[in-house]
């Protein structure tokens, strides 16, 4: 089943070749997404335990995290028909068979139990995101596919080091040569312990880099300022998700092998620096999808920090998971539509917003106050719970510095986002024929629906899958 | 066969220093390409016994690491019109002081893990720390696409030697570093530097910097 | 009888659940109106005002029903982290509701007159909406019992805020305060998300108990959160910054929904707060007490100082925060050294003036807005002369104007004769050196009344009497009956307040005890603490004395009828209306005697020789604390911040090398 | 008993202010060496003023009419909570020093208010002098009070300077003194007498009262003589008090504080005399020192 759910997107990608019409082919997309969906519910309601030496499978952690990635995608689907139909210029064959692939690659991430199939499958991942960042095919599109490449395959070789370093750990404990993550696990109190933190350190850089953790941020900006909005929702959510869930898998095995406070006190370091790199980037940040970018630089580090801070902390960093994808899909896309409609990311062309675009602008408003932290929508209950394991943990400074980058990050973001959506749209911007439609505007709708139901009411089940999750990792079942 | 690791290796850490210390773009090319040759040659060393396994792989290694990315590599040179690489950031001696330095440091470095005994005395961790540095310091100083490319080659052959410590216990680890190489071969080499040298019809990095602050 | 009780006990959650809910969805018909508008008000601007009117009524009769009985409380799950779904509404909450409803709903029927859809057809529905907002946030937040419902309810009061107060965002000044109050807002929010971490800690659990003993640490950075926190919502000198920009440009009734209501909220936040604290350390008193008086001289002072009729009321409601904060540091004082005297003379003045504020601010600014209206102009020096083309707007300032100088028989009198009282009373306190604080307290507040006095003498001459200043304001006519209807409701409120304080006695008994319980056996009562019957009965005497005055001058002129003639103005032929004295002038003096905290930035008129040319003498007083601290500060650190953006220069190379080098530290610090 | 207290109290209301007045004018008649104006004359003033018509002017509005309204008023209700020579105020409760303030500042308030309306520069220019010059009163008068409280432990005008007054210098002489002082100056300032305002200048630049009422005539004009007078009196009915706090006999002390008044006068007229008006920027310096007088008496009290 779970083979299956690969599968059919994989076919749908291949069909992309086959059909011919530029408009038709976008419909794969939602068919795609939704046939993901429909088989990610089959699965987590099938509720099979992992079975020993499979390579795919589903435990407490990646079950949260599938559904999570299925719904985004989903929903980014839909928008993506709408984009594209807007572009009809634009050649979409190879963008729809990467973007399905690129599915199918991410749904293997997750899946897999095995430390070396779920390296290949993110490897994957940032293969077929390469034709998603260079869609619009100009230089400048270009160069950040370049250098998202370059500087992913130097993480990802990284991460293979690091998973070598693991296995060589496992080896030099003398014991089974497994690597299936049950296994690891199982095995990990006599697991070498030098040759295990080396591991975590390249892990850590290695998928810090897939993430975009600071300083291994830099290639964030550019991709997601060049990408379409669609391909920047889904790598904010989508990809760096896969890469965090490799790292809590790898992080998990430290716990096992009692061997965490090292990888803690790296993780809270460097998601308060990324942090701190992040808000320094978006003070006065003129360009608004660059200003997107590193806030999904800042809020990596808040997931990093909320794993490092630990206790309740992990709870509040896997809801913030899921809060942060769901809010920066709410802001990518309406970021896009805004884009579409002014033909410029950059603050001195766009203003008025919420005249030009109603809907749109005021998606984008939402979605910034929720990103930012407010009450009642859901990022601020997993960033507050974050803050209360540092408080409970007696890391004040911690936690001082969390809430002194969470106010820069706002003074500068809302001066970006404010001049964006308020003021006297430009003439220009009055002239361009782009209107809000539903396919463009329906996706952020749900997004951020979600995104405040996550503020006034999570679900119960969703709440257990989380706390089983945590618990998971923090291996007290 | 066993005898022949060591100097293998120490072949492999000379190819290094010779990738830093060299300008000419077809010779850093064609010196990658040996390497990668010699790296084919130590995975048969490594490997007790005779397998056919075992020979799939070493010529796969061969033909990915010492034909055809090189080849792709030397295209690319050709058709770009380039001969070597002008100013790096770093000069060529201080790259190789840094070079030999880290080789050194790599040693250090591997000391303070504890090795299986099979390992012990072997020069296989530190000439892969050692590779995996060198890459590096190409990667991050050179201003040729082409060389940074080159870079990511060496990188990623220091983790292939890693992986050989790995070979018995683990023979699949081994298969991704190709896997890994084909892949990213293809797919950066290829056609963003084809695309590159259309849209800039330059394979300069300076070219690829509008993108920042 | 226990059945009647409960289902009594449980009405008053509903009711005022329900006034929340009707008030929240106020807004929402009327955003399917008609773009254009017609001339009369549309449908959804009479929806809008009768849903928030009524459920203002279910609200105040649920406050009401809760005053004389303490809710039976709604404790639901509210499955989010920290979150339970606990209401309750005790003598504290019922008197904010009121207070929230009331003038909230003035305010909508006020916004009928003032902000007609039809006038305003590009943000009328947006406001509306909004305005419903804020009303429901501040009522779910006094009367959240869980800190999370509470931060949901004060976000949703910040948010709907600045949503109303940048209406008009296509102006640049409304997007500049916009963006000012935001941040501020932001930076509260986020030391509250600090001080809830901290209580939740410390008292393991989410709720507005201390249900074990605070740490005197933790409640020291309680404290202080609370303060940075709720202090920079209530427009505490210095963390006002945020608050005359912001008043000044919002409509007028938000202006005064946000200063007569809004503020309380940091008041309410600050009350709840230091409720958990049954043994306050002496300090804290003290620290609120300078904190009030600070706010107190420094708001006035710079209130005499502005031009803008607006802002200066803004920085009157600085002043009058400062005062509630003077009597709730009488309150804590009291609290610390066991004297529940202290503690129900301060704690009742604190929060009668949050009533009293609201509700003679509320009046201030619907008459300012009333006069906005029609003269289309803030500045007070283009006024003059109004109170003969809108007598009801006059007279209404003019209410507003002696009630918050705190003069009798109005309500503002009533909550500062408590204040002092509780002042002298520490001031007559035998320990130590302690009994200072009141003998400095007392003084301080004199000195905020005459300045109070002062400016609102000036600014009720300026705008109201003489002659008019400009051609606008020599046209202005009255306003319509939407307008002058709230303000009268207003102003009839402050008499009543004024007149009969014994009507409100028991209420805020009862949020005294509410407050501090272990006065609940002491059987203090605040009607044998102050004087408040015979302040009624001299109140009642002294207006029939003034209106019999009146009666006699009245027949005296029938009797000998008297000659109308110009101002004599000492022998001036031709005296006009440019040569009055102007509030500037007015003013001059005074700016003069605390130029070392208003820093005016005065341009004097160079007028030697013997043909002087026609100069100008102009004086503007800046914020200090905004304009000369705190916009420099943040236009270095912005400078300084963008120094380290050369690291994103473009470079792979150098992206690489940073990979790089967090390897070999990580490696290194392993 | 206290009725007839009461009466007496109402009494002197209505008898003492003006006759201070005159008393005032004759000493100062007599310093210049003139015979001057009788004893009675502003009583005769006053009647002749109410007699007059009215002359309004046509900017001015009903605040105009009722400004002399309130400052009676309101003065009348203050005289009413003041005790006169250590007797019990007719009306008197724990705060109502706070209420005797406030009154005081309605009155103000429509004062100037009043003033204002006429639209004259003049009249504006005396309004600002007058609420400027209070806020430097104000708090000397609330500083003297907290002294009296303190020493007296009663929030009550008619305790504070009650029968107990004379115990308070026992123990509290030194600040009582430096409080009379002040309050002395504060009764200078709020009555408009030299070295803060003269009342007989012929300068409207330099007047504070007088400019602000200068388009007051008849009736309204005699309202507001006795008005101030009657601050006057009241204010001074404390200083009398604070400087001779008898209280022995209750008839005698009548006496004493009648002859204290009478007194505090003829001091006034010999201020006014021997003392020069001071130039209008050093008003506040000269008002700072009575707040700075009456800090003062709250230190030596706190030792």
């Amino acid at each position: 089943m779970l083979l299956v759910q690969i599968l059919i997107p994989l076919l749908l990608g291949g069909l992309a070749f086959l059909v011919r019409s530029n408009l038709k082919r976008p419909w794969l997309l939602p068919l795609g997404g939704a046939g993901h969906l429909i088989g990610t519910c089959v699965v987590l309601l099938r509720n099979a335990p992992v079975t020993e030496g499979a390579w795919l499978g589903l435990d407490p952690l990646n079950k949260v995290v599938l559904g999570f990635l299925s719904l985004l995608f989903f929903l980014c689907s839909v928008y993506a028909r709408g984009y594209l139909v807007l572009r009809p210029n634009q050649p979409n064959r190879y963008f729809t068979a990467s973007l399905l692939a690129f599915l199918a690659m991410l749904t293997l991430a997750v899946e897999a139990q095995h430390l070396g199939l779920m390296w290949v499958a993110i490897e994957s991942c940032t293969l077929s995101s390469a034709p998603l960042l260079y869609f619009n095919q100009n230089p400048r599109s270009l160069e950040a596919t370049w250098k998202y490449m370059l500087i992913g395959s130097v993480g990802i070789a990284l991460a293979l080091l690091g998973s070598y370093f693991l296995a060589y750990s496992a080896l030099h404990g003398g014991m089974s040569t497994s690597l299936f993550f049950p296994d690891l696990v199982r095995e990990a109190p006599h697991l070498s312990h030098p040759w295990l933190r080396s591991a975590f350190i390249l892990l850590f850089v290695g998928y810090g880099t897939k993430m975009g953790l600071a300083p291994m941020h830099s290639w964030k900006p550019d991709a997601y300022g060049e990408a379409p909005g669609l391909v920047g929702a889904l790598l904010a959510g989508g990809l760096t998700t896969a890469a965090f869930l490799a790292i809590l898998r790898f992080f998990q095995i430290c716990t096992a092998a009692h061997d965490v406070a090292f990888a803690r006190s790296m993780m809270v370091t460097l998601g308060l620096f990324s942090m701190a790199v992040a808000a320094v980037f978006m003070v006065r940040q003129r360009d608004y999808k660059r200003m997107l970018a590193y806030s999904s630089v800042e809020h990596m580090g808040i997931l990093v920090l909320g794993i490092g801070i630990g206790g309740a902390g992990i709870f509040g960093s896997l809801l913030h998971l899921i809060n942060n994808g769901l809010t920066k899909g709410v802001l990518f896309l309406a970021a896009a539509n805004i884009h579409r409609c002014y033909g410029s990311k950059r603050v001195e062309d766009v203003s008025g917003a919420i005249r030009r675009l109603p809907v749109t602008g005021a998606l984008f408003l939402a979605g910034f106050f929720a990103i930012t932290g407010s009450p009642p929508f859901g990022p601020f209950f997993s960033e507050f719970t974050i803050l209360r394991a540092a408080v409970a943990g007696g890391r004040f400074w911690v936690a001082g510095f969390f809430l002194l980058m969470l106010f820069v990050v706002f003074v500068g973001m809302s001066s970006t986002v404010f001049a964006v959506v308020q003021g006297e749209p430009s003439d220009k911007a009055k002239a361009s024929d782009y209107k809000d439609n539903f396919f463009t505007v329906a996706p952020i709708i749900v997004f951020l629906s979600l995104v405040l139901l996550l503020g006034v009411y999570v679900p119960p089940p969703l709440s257990r899958a989380l706390h089983a999750a945590a618990g998971f990792i923090e291996m007290n079942p | 066969m066993h005898n022949l690791i060591g100097p293998l290796l120490v072949v492999v850490l000379l190819f290094n220093l010779f990738l830093l210390g060299t300008s000419r773009l077809q010779a850093v090319v064609n010196a990658s390409a040996a390497q990668g040759v010699v790296l084919g040659i130590l995975t048969l060393c490594v490997h007790e016994g005779f397998s056919t396994w075992m020979v799939l792989i070493t010529i796969g290694t061969i033909l990915v690491k010492g034909v055809l990315i090189p080849g792709m590599l030397l295209r690319a040179i050709r058709d770009a019109a380039i001969r070597r690489e002008i100013e790096p950031f770093i000069g060529f001696l201080p790259c190789l002081l840094l070079g030999a330095l880290g080789t050194g440091a790599s040693l250090v470095f591997a000391r303070t893990l504890p090795l299986a005994k099979e390992h012990v005395g072997s020069l296989l961790v530190p000439a892969a720390m050692a590779t995996v540095w060198t890459g590096f310091l190409v990667l991050t100083t050179r201003r040729k696409a082409i060389n940074q490319v080159v870079g990511y080659l060496i990188l990623e052959n220091g983790i292939y030697i890693m992986g050989l410590t790995l070979l018995h216990a683990m023979p699949f680890m081994v298969e991704m570093g190709v896997l890994l190489d084909l892949f990213v071969g293809i797919f950066v080499m290829g056609i963003i530097l084809n695309h590159i040298r259309r849209e800039f019809s330059s394979l300069d990095t300076a070219h690829l910097s509008a993108l920042k602050e | 009888m226990d059945i009647v009780e409960s289902l009594d006990s449980l009405m008053t959650d509903w009711l005022i659940i329900a006034g929340t809910i009707l008030a929240a969805v106020s807004g929402v018909p009327g955003l399917w109106d008609d773009r254009k508008g017609t001339p009369g008000a549309t449908s959804g601007e009479r929806t809008a005002t009768v849903l928030l009117v009524v459920g203002a009524l279910c609200g105040i009769a649920g406050a009401a029903l809760a005053i004389a009985r303490p809710s039976a409380g709604i404790d639901l799950g509210w499955p989010v982290p920290g979150g339970r779904f606990a209401i309750h509404v005790d003598g504290i909450s019922a008197l904010f509701v009121v207070q929230i409803f009331l003038i909230s709903a003035l305010g909508s029927v006020y916004g009928l007159g003032y902000w007609k859809q039809s006038e305003h057809p590009r943000d009328g529905r947006k406001l509306r909406l909004f305005y419903g907002l804020i009303t429901a946030g501040m009522t779910l937040l006094v009367c959240a019992r869980n800190t999370m419902l509470f931060m949901a309810g004060w976000e949703i009061m910040a948010l709907a805020a600045f949503l109303s107060l940048s209406a008009q965002d296509d102006q640049r000044p409304v997007r500049e305060v916009g963006y000012v109050y935001m941040v501020a807002t932001r930076l509260a929010t986020l030391c509250l998300i600090a001080m809830f971490a901290v209580l939740s800690v410390a008292t393991g659990s989410f709720d507005f108990a201390a249900s074990r003993p605070i740490t005197p640490g933790a409640g020291t950075a309680i404290l202080i959160l609370a303060i940075a926190g709720f202090g920079l919502k209530a427009g505490i000198m210095p963390m006002h910054v945020w608050l005359p920009g912001a008043h000044a440009n919002a409509p007028s009734h938000v202006s005064a929904l946000m200063s007569g209501v809004l503020i309380k909220m940091g008041i309410y936040g600050l009350v709840r707060v230091f409720s958990l604290f049954p043994h306050p350390p002496l300090w804290w008193g003290q620290l609120v007490l300078l904190f009030g008086g600070v706010s107190g001289v420094l708001g006035v002072a710079f209130a005499i100082s502005q031009h803008d009729f607006k802002r200066l009321l803004a920085y009157h409601s600085v002043e009058n925060i400062g005062i509630i904060c003077m009597g709730l540091g009488v309150a804590l004082l009291g609290r610390s050294l066991g004297n529940s005297a202290l503690v129900a003379l301060g704690l009742s003045g604190a929060l009668l003036h949050v009533w009293n504020h609201g509700l003679f601010k509320g009046l201030l600014f619907l008459s300012a807005g009333s006069v906005l209206h029609a003269t289309h102009t803030r500045e007070i020096d283009e006024l003059g002369g109004l109170a003969k083309r809108m007598p009801w707007t006059a007279l209404g300032f003019l209410v507003g104007a002696v009630a918050i100088c705190g003069l009798p028989p109005l309500n503002g009198f009533i909550s500062e004769l408590l204040v002092y009282l509780g002042l002298f009373r520490s001031a007559a306190l035998p320990q130590g050196t302690l009994w200072l604080t009141g003998a400095l307290g007392a003084p301080a507040l004199a000195l905020i009344g005459a300045l109070a006095l002062a400016c609102f003498v000036k600014v009720h001459g300026a705008m109201f009497l003489g002659e008019p200043r400009s051609e606008r304001t020599a046209g202005a006519a009255e306003s319509s009956r939407f307008i002058l209807v709230p303000m009268a409701v207003l102003a009839g409120l402050c008499f009543v307040v004024g007149l009969l304080p014994w009507v409100v006695a028991p209420i805020l008994d009862r949020a005294v005890l509410a407050w501090a319980p272990e006065l609940a056996g002491s059987g203090l009562r605040l009607m044998v603490l102050a004087p408040l019957s015979w302040v009624s009965l001299l109140g009642g005497l002294l207006l029939v004395a003034l209106l019999l005055g009146v009666a006699l001058v009245r027949r005296n002129l029938r009797q000998k009828p008297a000659e109308k003639v110009g101002t004599w103005d000492c022998g001036y032929v031709a005296p006009g209306p440019t040569m009055q004295y102007s509030s500037s002038s007015f003013a001059q003096t005074l700016v003069g005697l605390f130029s070392w905290a208003l820093r005016p930035k005065v341009s004097k008129p160079d007028t030697r020789g013997l043909f002087p040319h026609p100069e100008a003498f102009t004086s503007n007083v800046a914020d200090v604390v905004l304009d000369s601290i705190l916009i420099p500060a943040a236009e270095l650190g912005s400078r300084a911040v963008r120094w380290f953006r050369w690291v994103q220069r473009g470079s792979m190379q150098a992206y690489l090398l940073y990979i790089l080098l967090t390897l070999l530290v990580l490696f290194f610090w392993r | 008993m206290n009725k007839i207290h009461f009466t007496i109290h109402a009494a002197l209301l209505l008898a003492m202010p003006l006759l201070l007045l005159g008393i005032i004018g004759k000493t100062k008649a007599a310093f210049a060496g003139r015979v001057g104006p009788p004893v009675l004359q502003p009583y005769l003033d006053v009647i002749k003023l109410l007699r007059k018509g009215s002359v309004f002017s046509r900017t001015t509005t009903w605040v105009f009419k009722a400004g002399p309204v309130v400052g009676l008023v309101t003065a009348l209700f203050a005289a009413a909570l003041v005790p006169l020579g250590g007797h019990l105020a007719p009306i008197s409760f724990e705060g109502d020093l706070v209420l005797f303030a406030y009154l005081l500042g309605l009155g103000r308030f429509f004062t100037v208010a009043a003033a204002l309306d006429t639209g004259s520069a003049f009249e504006g220019m005396g309004g600002a002098r007058e609420v400027t010059f209070s806020c430097l009163t104000e708090p000397a008068l609330f500083f003297g009070l907290i002294v009296l409280t303190r020493l007296s432990g009663s929030l009550s005008l008619s305790t504070m300077i009650g029968p107990g007054l004379g115990e308070a210098w026992r123990h509290g002489g030194a600040s009582l003194v430096l409080v009379g002082f002040s309050l002395f100056i504060v009764l200078l300032t709020e009555s408009c007498r030299i070295p803060v305002d003269d009342p007989n200048t012929h300068l409207e630049l330099t007047m504070i009262h007088e400019v602000m009422v200068l388009d007051h005539g008849g009736p309204a004009l005699g309202l507001i003589e006795y008005a101030s007078a009657l601050k006057l009196f009241v204010l001074g009915s404390i200083v009398v008090r604070i400087a001779i706090p008898y209280s022995g006999n209750p008839w005698a002390s009548w006496g004493v504080f009648a002859g204290g008044m009478i007194l505090l006068a003829v001091l006034i007229g010999v201020v006014e005399s021997t003392m020069a008006r001071l130039r209008m920027a050093q008003v506040p310096i000269f008002l700072l020192a009575a707040c700075l007088l009456s800090a003062l008496g709250i230190v030596l009290v706190a030792r």
